[in-house]
């Protein structure tokens, strides 16, 4: 029960229901799905008006496919899929979701817990978010490029 | 050795540009900064803190003394943001 | 944004593309969403014919609503759902998810988590499992319980 | 007192009803673990292992030193396997 990864990087919206739906479907060996989901957040002072998501066309792709791919050798996956948008988004809106299968609940969420953490710091996404005031690129966190080390 | 420079995020806007071509004999990322550097006040100022940098030789993560012979595409951006 | 967890338990099927949809649906306060879905797993030999799930009316109710007030008192949640079916399951049915919505996504994975490893311990469900040739009462694994040591 | 005795899973299959009403003075669940397995060889059986079985008291998650007084319903079954 190999999982090939299914990695799209597109700005249409995507159907998060749809997805989850279709996620393994049919699927009689996989005991345990665990989906993330991202979504834009609004501010505490609601000023948020949209955010912006950068990548580098070429080097995305690669980039989640080798993390999916190493999710799927460290884990015993079935299936995992990877879907990230680029461009203007607006509070609320979902930015990306990742998917993981497996037989039994640990791996599954393991591996959606590390694709996680290393799309985050790994991958070339750049956001910037524009308030009524400002617009400014979102500063990477400490914290997630510590949260690497857990892996 | 021909090159494709680019450029993201905040370091694309200190460029000026998101891609540019360099004819250049840079044995290092390093060596290729430095270069940059030299040419004007916008690529120094982008190059002026390299801990702030992340660089991407040929669409792979890389680090700045990554040799650059064969190389095709580097690319130059801030930490990732994304998820 | 406090979280007031939602917690059904049914022998219907749920509407698993329904639920992420409708969850936290219009909310622009959490940026990351986690769900688990847990399926009925075909063996390898796929002789499994059907899965019962017995359960203990009343006490079901409670024990899920604890462990979920207790996720939503651990970790910042905004959003909480646990929908838990009974009866008669097939292979590929799915028999129950949990869904958390959070501001940052270490907190909705790790209540995820959390619920997941305490549900399966501490909640009043029991699994008979039928193949062709036999029927017998599922046992707990050591590993389930060791899995409550994390927290 | 007046308590009703619920049991699940094979527990059940083994006392062969789900549920039973008993007038009892035990003060803890031991106390009524023994005197329901005094009274025949199915309930005898059922309880020969305790480390297999759990127990709720008026359905909260107890253990067998829990004390009786008040409780209305006391419910043995295996360990859980939900999920």
């Amino acid at each position: 029960m190999l999982a090939v990864p299914e990695i799209r990087v597109q700005h249409a919206p995507f159907d998060f229901a749809t997805e989850c739906a279709g996620f393994a479907a049919g699927r009689t060996d996989l005991g345990a799905v665990v989906t993330f989901c991202g979504i834009v957040r609004q501010d505490g002072a609601g000023q948020l008006q949209q955010m912006e998501i950068e990548h580098y066309p070429g080097m995305t792709e690669r980039a989640l496919q080798a993390i999916a791919d190493e999710a799927s050798a460290r884990w015993a996956l079935g299936a995992c899929l990877v879907i990230h948008r680029y461009g203007v988004l607006t509070p609320g809106e979902r930015i990306m979701m990742v998917a993981t299968g497996a037989a039994h609940r640990a791996d599954a969420f393991a591996a959606a817990d590390f694709l996680m953490d290393y799309l985050k710091s790994r991958a070339p996404f750049w956001k910037r978010e524009t308030t009524q005031h400002s617009t400014g690129w979102v500063a990477a966190k400490a914290s997630d490029e510590a949260a690497l080390q857990r892996w | 050795m021909k090159l494709d420079i680019l450029y993201f995020a905040w370091v694309r806007e200190r460029i000026g540009v998101p891609r540019e071509t360099l004819e250049t004999d840079a044995e290092t990322v390093t060596d290729l900064v430095q270069e940059l550097s030299a040419r004007d006040e916008r690529h120094a100022l982008a190059f002026s803190d390299l801990r702030a940098i992340r660089v991407a030789v040929d669409q792979d993560l890389s680090d700045f003394s990554a040799p650059l012979a064969g190389a095709r595409e580097v690319a130059f951006f801030p930490p990732m943001t994304g998820g």
